[in-house]
């Protein structure tokens, strides 16, 4: 009764057009960047920050990537893993050369140069199109992955090639490398997630936005109206690169610490972070945190509750994750292929009738 | 009638200009196959001009060269006194010239405000950096255009459906939300394609008084193809007649009903 | 983000629960993915000879061995998981078989004070323990490998190797990259021509790597691969009709698993290794009473006596002594990290102590110190019988240049110590 | 003239490296032609059909992991081996079965909707089936032997070692899987043209609205499809692995085929089979001729970049039909 619109109404377009219309969507929102912020930071342990929280939070980063890429403007890419790589290797190189600048930059700037590499990759978006495109952009995944396995200068010449995240500090604090504490790994983090889905909402529901979504819709009568095909398309795969870049960088620097590229960031890693936007929603900034709160965590929870819970070998476990994994992807696309997004809109406006439904 | 730059006024009070589009000797091929053939004609400021055929005539391949969307082998396309070289549909677009198209061309992820706003992409001049901040231009260029989309919104009578995804919307509902979204460009010349196709009789009465409205409030140079020829007649300053891509008539609608090449046309007469 | 709250609560209610006071050595293992024929036997391995010491003797020192396993996959997020499930139980040692997980969790450990033992694999320069204090990777590493490879090979060649062509296929990733440093000086010291040869993972198709064996003629080949590049290569071998006895692998390209597929064709096939093959030792009667024939094995109990399988318990003994020894410096049962560094680094097992259990010959002597977490390197040659369907060892212990790797693991571990700011230790 | 004679042997290498693309990508194609969906799974049907045969083959008990996890009991093997030819008959039966299952519970719900959603329901259909065939089968690495031979052909190599004085190697499995792979498209050529299925089929191809309304069951046609996919990736799924051992790694030949069909276009049989050839001789001498200045392993990569650039010039890829843009 009290989730509704009602009594709540826009008296300027400013405020018909804001991000939570409704006035118990702002209150939850606010809620929930309080506890991320003023709450969780004093509570988190290292299992729950390294095994949930932090790869939360950066594949809900690359999620939002792909999903401005995959979701709004229509550009199906598997190369997620490989410009993840990109992300990841330029954080390393700029970290080791300039020991002295702020990570911060650091990752925005790998974020930028991922931008470069995506737009590059992005060309052919503009001659092929549908699953010839999906296809196309394993070009990108398999010779990136190969470039930086191959050339010695992108991990410092060291012997395995293997890349290792040294230690760099913000305020003092220490967000890379062994020393950095869960809250400050998370925090990061974090900062980064508000920041970009900021960017990402602001981005989607402007013009660009809607050039992205006219391409996606029909593009033949987009480029009639008026937008330039290419330039929708390689400001898609701009933004989307520099999100993924930042997403990859993160998860070298911050989660992982170190990284071998084939094994990181190979194709497998391209299709989690599709399964997350088809899961969470096309199109939907909710629906990239959905999705990539549903795959980080469903593991999780299978392992922990047939490993954990009923003592079966962990390698049942992990093929079940597999068919469970498969399944579900499955049953979205029948049943709801808009996604988690769709289903949470779905329950909310039902509740907004509550308890009158017609 | 056979002065190009003579302004004139209708008998219902409209001002009639110069030349705004002049297309000379087009012609149009696909592979061996002719589409269009050696068609010239011009389209006045202000006027009601339409194209009308039998089916296949060439019409709609007509429109498509006016937009931009396909680029004749032979011919010129003057608009607003310029030689147009070729170029990109968008760039066309940007030019001032929008359409409608026979089959509906909305984008049917977005809602019916949104695809109306896609009408004022090329209005919107506020930097990428801007609108990642939604800082200073791209709100304020937000809420301008909104309050332009919304007066078209008023003026087609959908209020009601703003926030509709338009993938639910009815055909005439759609019909009419794309007509929105080509009048969201202000445009110079307005490109309709069958606007009325598909519609029943009231529906096409509506649509009837949305274009005459249009032209007549706005001052929107209109060209539009039109199966219906008592609608046609209606509506329109001047006609052209296409048959098997070659132009058979051009006047107005009483000069055109009474030319004996369009009689045969339409009365289905045997070609040789 | 609002479904997700009571997934959250539910998962921490499961990942909190095991708290004990045993000694926990995790068997961090993947029995899925690519590389899971591989995982499999090793786990069992590992893992049984825990429960052997459990079984028959109550553990070490009166302490049972908690052996929890994580599975990673191979892969490395997974294995962060795993590290941050299996750090709640207070493990003492992680041994991850992955040198991928290794380089993760090297940092790591420093910080959280577990040990790692990465015997065979991981990172080399870990051998030297003034940079590398948690990590040891005795009895040998990828280099002494590719050394020891080319001591057989001089041994064959009668001493001299000037002119010859030795190409090395590997696995094009950082661990097949290993050896590649230290053959290049091998070959300017012994004066034999290199050819490098990457397969990228998988290895499904390696025509035209084999093709290029074939027409450069390479007088050996030395092959770092794993998972699936083992077959196809061995069986491209045979394809091309490449002599077996001069195709030498190192000890993860040595199992029943690689050789198999191959048939007949294998026979003759060499590679590395740094233990004990077959089944013919009395702790395997040990561990088919008390484990299997008890039906307390890890898997289905058809990998004993398996290459990996052998090597799984191998790591599982020097473990195990390592913690007897670090009980007996402490002085009590209870031991936690910080002492069974201590314990591995004045770790001793002589070939009467491997007698004593139950493994004569199986392994090399281990002597460990302070600076030296990588033991003697010491490996040998097994050989495959493909008639008989198993490996014979063929040479003794053989002995790494390191005059050679010294420099070279100098070099890259005073690399780190620089990049990570630590200060050597030991003095 | 040395690298002349061995290029022409990379290539007849490659040509045959082709045909076992080929051999895949053909799953893809004949999924794709009647039913619009672009098969991901293609290759986990290989992996799944190649680990049945064995498990059939060597009596092993499905599922014993899964059983012996749940009620602690210790099963693995019936006990008995199965002749190879009766193993693959059955196998070929679980593959229909498969197909039915699929297109039952999976395709049917997904009638109309647009390319992109069903490419993805068939991506997590390929999860779905690999854990499958892991519960049901075991992950262990299996030795496929179907009595198929290997190793290098004695006849080739002294004809023209005699003819060049350089003896070329060509694998004997390489060859069969040729023949094989022969065999099978005129198999299916034969019955899409004289059988009434067959034409079903291609009316199906053709026009959906149009086949349905003379009456031609479409579900019917979808698990004939599917099933005749499944027993062309039992096919491929014999011969990758009799090469390298049954494994997990099997399903990846997918990622093989994906550049033979944007070469050779989704919808054409001639095209997965040529694109197929031009993407096997392509990469392994691009391997040979550049590989060792940029120092090799550039098999993974090349064949996508390959046909990245053709389909720039070529959107349509090689046997696709001009697309012409309307509004």
């Amino acid at each position: 009764m009290i989730y509704r619109e009602a009594g709540d109404f826009k008296t300027s377009y400013r405020s018909d057009g804001q991000t939570f219309p409704i006035r118990l969507d702002r209150w939850g929102y606010y809620a929930v960047l309080a506890v991320a912020f003023g709450v969780l930071p004093f509570v988190i342990d290292d299992y729950w920050a390294n095994a949930v929280f932090v790869p939360f939070l950066i594949y809900a980063i690359a999620a939002l990537g792909l999903n401005i890429l995959t979701g709004y403007a229509g550009q199906v890419s598997l190369g997620t893993g490989g410009f993840m790589a990109v992300g990841a290797y330029a954080v390393y190189k700029l970290m080791t050369a300039f020991p002295d600048i702020s990570v911060m930059i650091h990752i925005l700037l790998a974020g930028g140069i991922t931008a470069g590499v995506g737009v590059l990759f992005g060309l052919p978006s503009l001659r092929i199109k549908g699953f010839y495109l999906a296809v196309a952009t394993l070009a990108a995944q398999f010779f990136l992955v190969w470039l930086f396995n191959k050339v010695p200068w992108f991990y410092n010449n060291s012997a395995s090639g293997q890349i290792t995240a040294p230690t760099r500090t913000v305020l003092d604090i220490a967000v890379t490398g062994p020393t950095a504490t869960a809250p400050a790994k998370y925090l990061t983090c974090l900062v980064f997630v508000v920041a970009l889905a900021w960017v990402a909402r602001n981005l989607t529901r402007g013009t660009i936005g809607r050039k992205w979504m006219a391409i996606r819709d029909m593009d033949i009568a987009a480029e009639i109206i008026g937008v330039n095909p290419l330039a929708a398309k390689l400001s898609a795969f701009a933004v989307s690169s520099f999100f993924i870049g930042i997403a990859g960088a993160l998860l070298f620097a911050v989660y992982l610490g170190a990284a071998e590229v084939g094994e990181a960031f190979g194709i497998n890693k391209s299709f989690l972070v599709l399964f997350m936007i088809i899961i969470g929603g096309l199109g939907s900034i909710f629906g990239s945190f959905a999705g990539a709160a549903f795959l980080v965590l469903l593991p999780v929870l299978l392992k922990n509750t047939l490993v954990g819970g009923f003592g079966w070998p962990t390698d049942l476990a992990a093929h079940i994750e597999l068919m469970v994994v498969g399944a579900l992807i499955v049953t979205f696309l029948i049943v709801e292929p808009h996604g988690l997004a769709r289903l949470w809109q779905l329950a909310k406006e039902k509740l907004r009738l509550w308890p009158f439904p017609h | 009638m056979n002065s190009m730059t003579d302004e004139y006024v209708t008998e219902d009070g409209r001002r009639i200009g110069g030349t705004v589009m002049d297309l000379r000797n087009i012609t149009l091929r696909f592979g061996g196959v002719v589409a269009i053939k050696d068609i010239s004609f011009d389209i006045r400021q202000g006027e009601i001009r339409a194209i009308i055929g039998p089916n296949g005539a060439g019409k709609s391949s007509m429109l498509n060269v006016i937009s931009g969307f396909y680029v004749p082998q032979e011919g010129e396309v003057w608009f607003k006194g310029y030689r147009r070289g070729p170029m990109k549909p968008y760039q066309v677009a940007r030019l001032g010239i929008a359409r409608t198209f026979q089959n509906i061309a909305l984008f049917d992820g977005m809602s019916v405000l949104d695809n109306i706003m896609t009408g004022r992409l090329n209005r919107m001049k506020s930097g990428f950096l801007s609108q990642a901040m939604w800082w200073g231009r791209a709100e304020r260029e937000e809420i301008e255009h909104r309050e332009a989309v919304e007066k078209i919104i008023d003026f087609l009578e959908i209020q009601n459906i703003r926030k509709t995804p338009v993938g639910r919307l009815p055909y005439g509902l759609k019909k009419r939300v794309e007509l929105a979204r080509a009048l969201a460009a202000e445009p110079q010349l307005l490109l309709l394609d069958e606007p009325m196709a598909g519609m029943n009789v009231e529906e096409k009465e509506d649509m009837s008084r949305f274009i005459l409205d249009v032209n007549d409030e706005f001052g929107t140079t209109i060209c539009l193809i039109e199966h219906d020829m008592g609608v046609v007649m209606d509506l329109s300053d001047r006609v052209v007649v296409m048959d098997y891509g070659r132009k058979i008539g051009d006047g107005t609608p009483d000069e055109v009903r009474n030319n004996q090449d369009v009689i045969d046309a339409y009365l289905g007469v045997a070609h040789d | 983000m609002k479904t997700t709250v009571p997934a959250l609560a539910a998962a921490m209610l499961m990942a909190a629960s095991p708290v004990m006071a045993d000694l926990v050595v995790p068997n961090m293992s993947y029995r899925t993915g690519p590389y899971a024929a591989n995982g499999i036997p090793y786990a069992d391995g590992f893992a049984d000879y825990f429960t052997l010491l459990n079984e028959r003797d109550g553990g070490i020192g009166g302490q049972l061995i908690q052996v929890p396993e994580c599975e990673t996959a191979y892969n490395t997020e997974k294995g962060v998981e795993c590290y941050e499930s299996l750090k709640s139980q207070d493990p003492l040692v992680l041994n991850p078989l992955s040198t991928g997980i290794t380089y993760q969790l090297i940092p790591k450990v420093s910080v959280d004070d577990i040990v790692l033992y990465t015997p065979g694999y991981g990172r080399t320069s870990a051998k030297n323990g003034e940079v590398f204090e948690w990590v040891f990777n005795a009895p040998a590493n990828y280099w002494d490998g590719a050394s020891v490879a080319v001591s057989h090979i001089l041994d064959q060649e009668g001493g001299d190797l000037s002119g010859k062509k030795i190409a090395l296929v590997y696995h094009n990733s950082a661990y097949g990259k290993e050896p590649i440093r230290t053959l290049q000086g091998l070959s300017e010291k012994h004066g034999f021509d290199l050819l490098e040869i990457p397969v990228d993972a998988p290895g499904q198709e390696q025509k035209s790597q084999w093709l290029q064996i074939r027409r450069e003629k390479p007088d050996y080949v030395i092959m770092y691969a794993w998972g699936v590049m083992n077959q196809v290569a061995i069986q491209e071998a045979v394809n091309i009709r490449f002599p077996m006895d001069k195709f030498i692998g190192i000890w993860w390209s040595g199992s029943e698993n690689d050789v198999t597929p191959a048939g007949a064709g294998a026979d003759g096939y060499k590679s590395l290794t740094f233990h004990g093959v077959g089944q013919d030792y009395p702790l395997y009667d040990d561990l088919r009473t008390h484990v299997i024939d008890a039906g307390k094995a890890a898997g289905a109990g058809d990998q004993m006596g398996n290459v990996i399988y052998s090597r799984g318990v191998y790591a599982a003994l020097v473990i195990a002594e390592a913690i007897a020894k670090a009980q007996e410096l402490a002085g009590t049962p209870e031991i936690d990290g910080a002492q069974l560094r201590d314990g591995f680094e004045a770790l001793e097992i002589t070939p009467e102590r491997m007698a004593e259990l139950g493994l004569p010959d199986f392994g090399q002597p281990i002597a460990l110190s302070c600076d030296n977490h990588g033991g003697a390197g010491l490996a040998r040659i097994q050989q495959w019988d493909a008639g008989a369907g198993e490996w014979s060892l063929i040479t003794d212990w053989i002995e790494p240049d390191a005059e050679i790797l010294q420099p070279l693991i100098d070099e890259d571990s005073t690399a780190y110590a620089q990049e990570a700011g630590i200060e050597p230790r030991c003095n | 003239m040395d690298q002349l004679i061995f290029a022409g042997e990379v290539f007849l290498n490659g040509l045959m490296t082709g045909v076992m693309y080929a051999l895949v990508a053909l799953g893809f194609v004949l999924i794709f032609k009647a039913s619009g969906v672009f098969n991901y799974a293609q290759g986990v049907l290989a992996l799944f059909a190649a680990l049945t045969l064995v498990g059939i083959q060597q009596g092993q008990i499905p599922f014993a992991h899964l059983i012996n996890a749940a009620f602690g009991t210790s099963l693995h093997h019936f006990g008995w081996t199965v002749p190879a030819v009766l193993a693959i008959a059955l196998t070929a039966g679980v593959m229909v079965l498969l197909a039915f299952l699929i297109e039952k519970l999976v395709l049917k719900h997904l009638v109309g909707q647009e390319p992109i959603i069903l490419f993805m329901a068939t991506i997590g259909l390929a999860y779905f089936l690999e854990g499958l065939g892991d519960v049901m089968w075991g992950a262990d690495i299996k030795t496929l032997d179907v009595g198929l031979p290997q190793g290098i052909s004695d006849a080739i190599e002294s004809t023209t070692a005699n003819w060049f004085g350089y003896g070329f190697f060509i694998d004997r499995l390489d060859i069969w899987a040729t023949v094989i792979a022969a065999a099978l498209v005129a198999a299916l050529v034969a019955f899409s043209q004289y059988t009434k299925q067959g034409r079903a089929m291609r009316a199906v191809a053709d026009d959906h609205q149009a086949a349905l309304s003379v009456g031609i069951s479409l579900r019917f046609i979808w698990v004939m499809v599917w099933s005749i996919a499944g027993f062309v990736a039992l096919v491929a799924g014999i011969m990758w692995g009799t090469k390298s051992g049954v494994q997990f790694s099997l399903s990846l030949i997918a990622l093989k085929a994906l550049p033979v069909l944007m070469l050779g276009g989704f919808t054409s049989i001639p095209g997965a089979i040529v694109g197929g050839l031009i993407i096997g001789v392509g990469e392994k001498l691009f391997e040979f001729l550049i590989g060792p200045m940029v120092g090799g392993a550039t098999e993974n990569w090349f064949a996508y970049v390959l046909a990245l650039l053709f389909l720039v010039f070529r959107p349509q890829g090689l046997f696709g039909e001009r697309i012409i843009e309307r509004v």
